[in-house]
């Protein structure tokens, strides 16, 4: 669905990534990882045709949509909640844009994600991971096809983490979208996705991408099992090299 | 509700109260004559006697400020956008705002007369031009200094230009809006007063230069005052939207 | 007059001269011309004064010199007298002309030519109470109904732009508003005050000072008088040279103006009177009791103080 | 740096020009009078005859509208901290700082040149009056709205008043108080030609009223024009300024 | 040093933090751990001095500092950089606000922290990650004895992640300062502190609080270590009940 040919973006003298290709399949859930800085939020804005790449061209369902807006659903690095919305209202603000309104489905997931009792409160009656949860809802809540998610779950504490984790695969499940999301968790990347890409920096490019053999639906033993702490350091000596 | 009022003018309302007292002090210890700067007690007997006929002036004044204000708010806010959306037009249109901010009155109004005739549409144009202005100018600043995270978001989530205008920028710009809106409506009255000078039949500033030319100054004040009244409730009325409008700032913010 | 302090002057030939102000009603113009005139002449350093003529704009020359923050200036009656009424201190000296040259200016096509006529027409109003009053003395001796004038309330507009739109005929002086027309080709029918009513001849402009002025020091309001009379009474001889006077000093005056307009007022300086600048205790008085009846001025005034010929040069 | 000025400018200019164009076929197409509106030709051969009297009318206005521009500047600036730094002075005088956009000129004039003189003091304060209200509102206005993270934070550091002040309050205003300095610079330049009218030997104003009483239109025009293009210069300094100051808020925007 | 008794704090009607005592002692590395929303940023604000506790006092070296401000040094959750500042302003500004500012040591650290090359770029020329890399430094350069970190780690990789906290503990060691370190991290939190403090929720109290036995100096071997494990699994013990 999703397809990068040969992406480059330098900023000044900078370059930050160099020609990066990569693909999403149709309902498929792809982690990216690499260093603090290495140029993954900016691999978001080239897709979300905010950016103009140097080179390449990005694809979405065959039609070229580099530089281009509109196709996807996003949850930035930062929450980027407006201060003058309640909760409800932030949440709200994906489908706004394209139109269509349905409360009672993100009032349903907003007491999912444990924030029944702040529906109207505004963003700055939030601690910080109450905040990642808002903006994580408003992307889920945005009706494209191909969510790119930005660390959304680094604020939250492990539990309330791995309940998060278990949700937006039973979303996922469900309602087929393709995912692309940035993580700096080797095991939050490996319990989610079919496919890993792990950057490599300065200028990045793509290091490996590794295909996550496990089956679905997963459960949180999986986390626990020999097979996954395997994976697991087989991704560690990767990005290590 | 009613006590909040209280605890909030007492200050303002005492202030004022001393600066009138000491007014009074000043004009009787120096024995300051009247026609040059009556005693507070001098305009509150003339404004008992000038009442009856005050009051159409008064009436006449009002409906022209708020009428032009309103025209200018209108005017300005929809300067700003189009400025703001298109910025080839604000290149190009830019010096002639500011010297519509230079046209002096003498000159101004032979051409509004001779265009419009003696009657309301010159002196709200007057207004209008006057009230325009601050508006346009603080809301192009609010525009523009839009957080540059939430524009990232809304661009990236696709947003039309028009979304990320009624959506951001314009919500975003709704403090610095008042700013404009507070200036505007203190000069609206002022603005009034003068365009009467245009002629007009009845108004605070035919009021005042027929008092002036005839030196009673006392009745001169009288209509000051009473421009100054109106011009305070204009701004506290603007402070009470503005307080609706941006509520979520207050709420929850008593550390 | 010969006050010999020196208040600080910095020009060094007029180092024993008494500083004095002089503040003109509205922009410089041929009502102006004697003090202009005494000024390049040296009639007043003659008299040991040096004279600053102030433009004071926007504020009132009646309460400036009440204030004493001008020494003299040009006032007229009208106004002196309702400042009087309202307690300003003020005293007229010389009226600069003997004849109320004010009246209804209309355009020829118009064919306004008595206050009969002004029935049924827009009169282009400033607003004030006298003006409806002066209107209605006018038409009563007219025997027409003022009732029946339209009031167009005009504010600052211009006389050229009134009557360019919707306004019939409006008050003006013809010395200079008349003589503007005169330049472009406009042909105006006037109606003088004057003409048609004793009481409305009264004296504008006149030369003015404070009532402390006068008590404090009469000699220098005498020098003062003295050496402007002198320059009017250049100006009634010497139209051309006086007018070429004030250019001079007022380069941003339109020549052509001043020219035509110097000489149409010269001659009107003096009129019938025997000396210049005396002024009729019989005329102030009528005007007064007009004001008085028409309730525009609230308090009687004491005519004897409003104005003297006692400092003009005894002839 | 060169052809981008060329490139930032050639529209405007383009559009005056061509309104003028405009005015001048319209002018000669209705035949309208010279006394009324002066076709922009007129008014070039007027400025041409008219300039070596008119240069010593024009320096004295600048520097009166520089040195008001400046003093209003500077207490608008001080009145928006004092107000900001003290809630209850704010509460108390804030109703003044209305009032004194509510004074008239034929009331303040006298009392003013009768206080003061015939000097240069009271046009200051007319042209301050009229430049530090915009000013006070838009950095009152800017103060307030400091980002509430960044309070959060200075305040957990235990930095003080003054700190939080001159650390973050005030860089976080000067987007605002741009925006009230534009407004003010605008109308420095006509509060000067107004103050003028107090009474001035000199100034684009006496200029201005001068032509006006003896119905030289044209002339009148070359004022106006004038006034128009000082004003307009001092817009774009204050535009340059601003440049200089927010150059964070350009930098590597280029998207 | 800091010793809070019986801190209680509300929102409204919400009561955030019940009854909280706790003790960090001179030189003392003491963490805090605790669900999404539980009530530990708003501690930090009590201990600050910004927010008055409902109930409570709050002494630091024996003197009360309840409602009283500048005695911390402190680290947001959200990055909070000046955007007109540069980086290196930035990192200065808790400096400036005592009086002496340190520009080696700044552009020492700065480099440490892999941020050399940004010295002189504005907040929004950097990364999430390195955002919260200059927020970090410019708490460690701020002079106080004691330091309060809101999840300073969390938008890092791990590498980046281990790198910063080995280089946390080296400074903490030369410089004998006081850290109260708020974490979602139970590696973490194990790994640096002396004492983890575990909140419980709705309202927040004290769960229990662990000493953490592990010598010092520790390096990264410890996190394999099977005793390491075992404290781990403790401690989720703890929260999960
Ligand atoms: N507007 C900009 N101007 C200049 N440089 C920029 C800009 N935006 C990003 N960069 C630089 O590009 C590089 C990559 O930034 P990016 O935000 O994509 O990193 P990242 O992989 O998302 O890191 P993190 O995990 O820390 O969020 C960084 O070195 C950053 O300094
Ligand atoms: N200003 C405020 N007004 C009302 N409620 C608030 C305010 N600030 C915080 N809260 C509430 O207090 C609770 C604790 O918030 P706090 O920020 O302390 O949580 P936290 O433990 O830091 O969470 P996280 O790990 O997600 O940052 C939350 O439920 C939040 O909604
Ligand atoms: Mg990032
Ligand atoms: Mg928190």
């Amino acid at each position: 669905m999703l397809e990068l040919r040969n992406v480059s973006k330098s900023f000044g003298q900078k370059q930050v990534l160099q020609e990066i290709s990569l693909h999403v399949a149709n309902g498929e859930f792809v982690s990216l990882i690499g260093p603090s800085g290495s140029g993954k939020s900016t691999l978001f804005s080239l897709i979300g045709g905010l950016l103009a790449p140097d080179a390449g061209d990005i694809y979405l369902n065959g039609e070229e949509i580099t530089n281009k807006r509109g196709f996807i659903s996003y949850m930035p690095q930062q929450a980027s909640l407006f201060p003058w919305r309640t909760v409800i209202k932030n949440v709200l603000l994906g489908q706004e844009l394209q139109g269509k309104k349905d409360h009672k489905r993100a009032e349903a997931m907003l007491e999912r994600a444990g924030l029944g009792d702040v529906i109207h409160a505004y963003p700055h009656e939030l601690s910080g991971g109450m905040k990642q949860r808002v903006a994580f809802i408003r992307a889920l809540l945005s009706p494209q096809s191909l969510m790119l998610l930005d660390e959304p779950f680094s604020a939250l504490d492990e539990f309330t983490r791995t309940d998060m984790q278990k949700w937006l695969l039973s979303i996922w499940e469900d309602y087929e979208q393709s995912i692309l999301f940035i993580t700096h968790s080797i095991d939050e990347a490996l319990f989610l996705s079919d496919k890993i890409i792990i950057l490599s920096v300065n200028p990045a490019g793509i290091k490996e991408v590794i295909k996550v053999p496990f089956n679905r639906p997963r459960d949180g033993d999986l986390l626990l099992s020999e097979e996954f702490l395997q994976w697991k350091k087989k991704i560690i000596d990767v990005i290590q090299v | 509700m009613k006590t909040s009022l209280v605890k909030k003018t007492w200050r303002p309302f005492l202030a004022i109260m001393l600066f009138i007292g000491l007014w009074e002090v000043a004009t009787r210890l120096f024995s300051i004559e009247e026609w040059l700067l009556p005693a507070p007690s001098d305009i509150v007997m003339e404004a008992k006697n000038v009442i009856p006929t005050f009051l159409p002036h008064l009436g006449s004044t009002v409906k022209l400020s708020v009428s032009g204000f309103l025209i200018g708010t209108t005017v300005g806010l929809g300067v700003a956008t189009i400025l703001h959306l298109m910025p080839k037009v604000r290149e190009t249109f830019f010096p002639f705002i500011i010297i519509s901010q230079n046209m002096p009155i003498i000159v101004l109004a032979p051409l509004l007369v001779i265009w419009f005739g003696f009657n309301a549409l010159p002196k709200l144009i007057i207004i209008t031009l006057a009230c325009f202005f601050p508006i346009a100018v603080s809301a192009l600043g609010g525009f523009t200094q839009t957080n540059r995270e939430l524009v990232h978001y809304m661009k990236m989530m696709g947003a039309s230009k028009a979304q990320l205008f009624w959506k951001l920028e314009l919500p975003h710009a709704v403090p610095s809006i008042f700013s404009g809106l507070k200036i505007a409506g203190t000069y609206s009255v002022m603005a009034a007063v003068v365009s009467e000078w245009l002629g007009a039949q009845k108004g605070i500033g035919v009021f005042m230069t027929l008092a002036a030319s005839s030196y009673r100054t006392s009745r001169v004040f009288v209509a000051i005052i009473v421009a100054m009244v109106i011009s305070l409730a204009f701004y506290g009325l603007i402070l009470l939207l503005e307080r609706f409008f941006i509520r979520w700032q207050q709420k929850g913010e008593k550390t | 007059g010969q006050s010999n302090e020196n208040k600080g002057n910095n020009e060094d030939n007029n180092a024993d001269l008494t500083p004095v102000t002089f503040a003109l009603d509205w922009t410089p113009n041929t009502n102006h011309t004697g003090i202009y005139v005494a000024k390049e002449k040296g009639y007043f350093e003659e008299q040991g004064l040096d004279v600053e003529i102030l433009l004071p704009g926007e504020v009132g020359v009646n309460q400036l010199l009440a204030a004493e923050r001008a020494d003299f200036g040009i006032s007229y009656q009208e106004g002196l007298t309702q400042a009087r009424s309202e307690g300003l201190p003020l005293v007229s000296i010389a009226a600069v002309l003997q004849h109320n040259t004010a009246g209804y200016a209309s355009p020829v096509e118009k064919g306004i030519t008595s206050p009969k006529d002004f029935e049924g027409k827009k009169f282009g109003a400033y607003g004030s109470d006298l003006e409806k009053a002066m209107m209605k003395t006018l038409m009563e001796n007219d025997n027409a109904d003022v009732e029946e004038v339209d009031y167009i309330t005009t504010g600052d507009s211009d006389f050229f732009v009134a009557v360019e739109r919707d306004v019939d005929f409006s008050l003006v002086f013809y010395g200079w508003t008349g003589i503007e027309a005169e330049l472009r080709g406009v042909d105006l029918n006037m109606v003088y005050l004057a003409d048609f009513s004793d009481e409305l001849d009264y004296y504008t402009p006149i030369i003015a000072t404070s009532e402390e002025m006068i008590s404090t020091d009469p000699e220098l309001v005498k020098a003062f008088t003295h050496a402007a009379v002198k320059g009017y009474e250049f100006a009634v001889e010497h139209p051309e040279d006086a007018a070429q006077i004030l250019i001079d000093h007022v380069p941003d005056l339109d020549p052509d103006l001043v020219k035509r307009s110097q000489d149409w007022i010269s001659p009107r300086y003096q009129d019938d009177a025997d000396q210049f600048g005396t002024q009729e205790q019989e005329r102030w008085q009528k005007f007064a009791d007009f004001l008085l009846e028409y309730e525009i001025i609230d308090e009687p005034v004491d005519i004897e103080q409003a104005f003297t010929n006692e400092f003009l040069p005894k002839k």
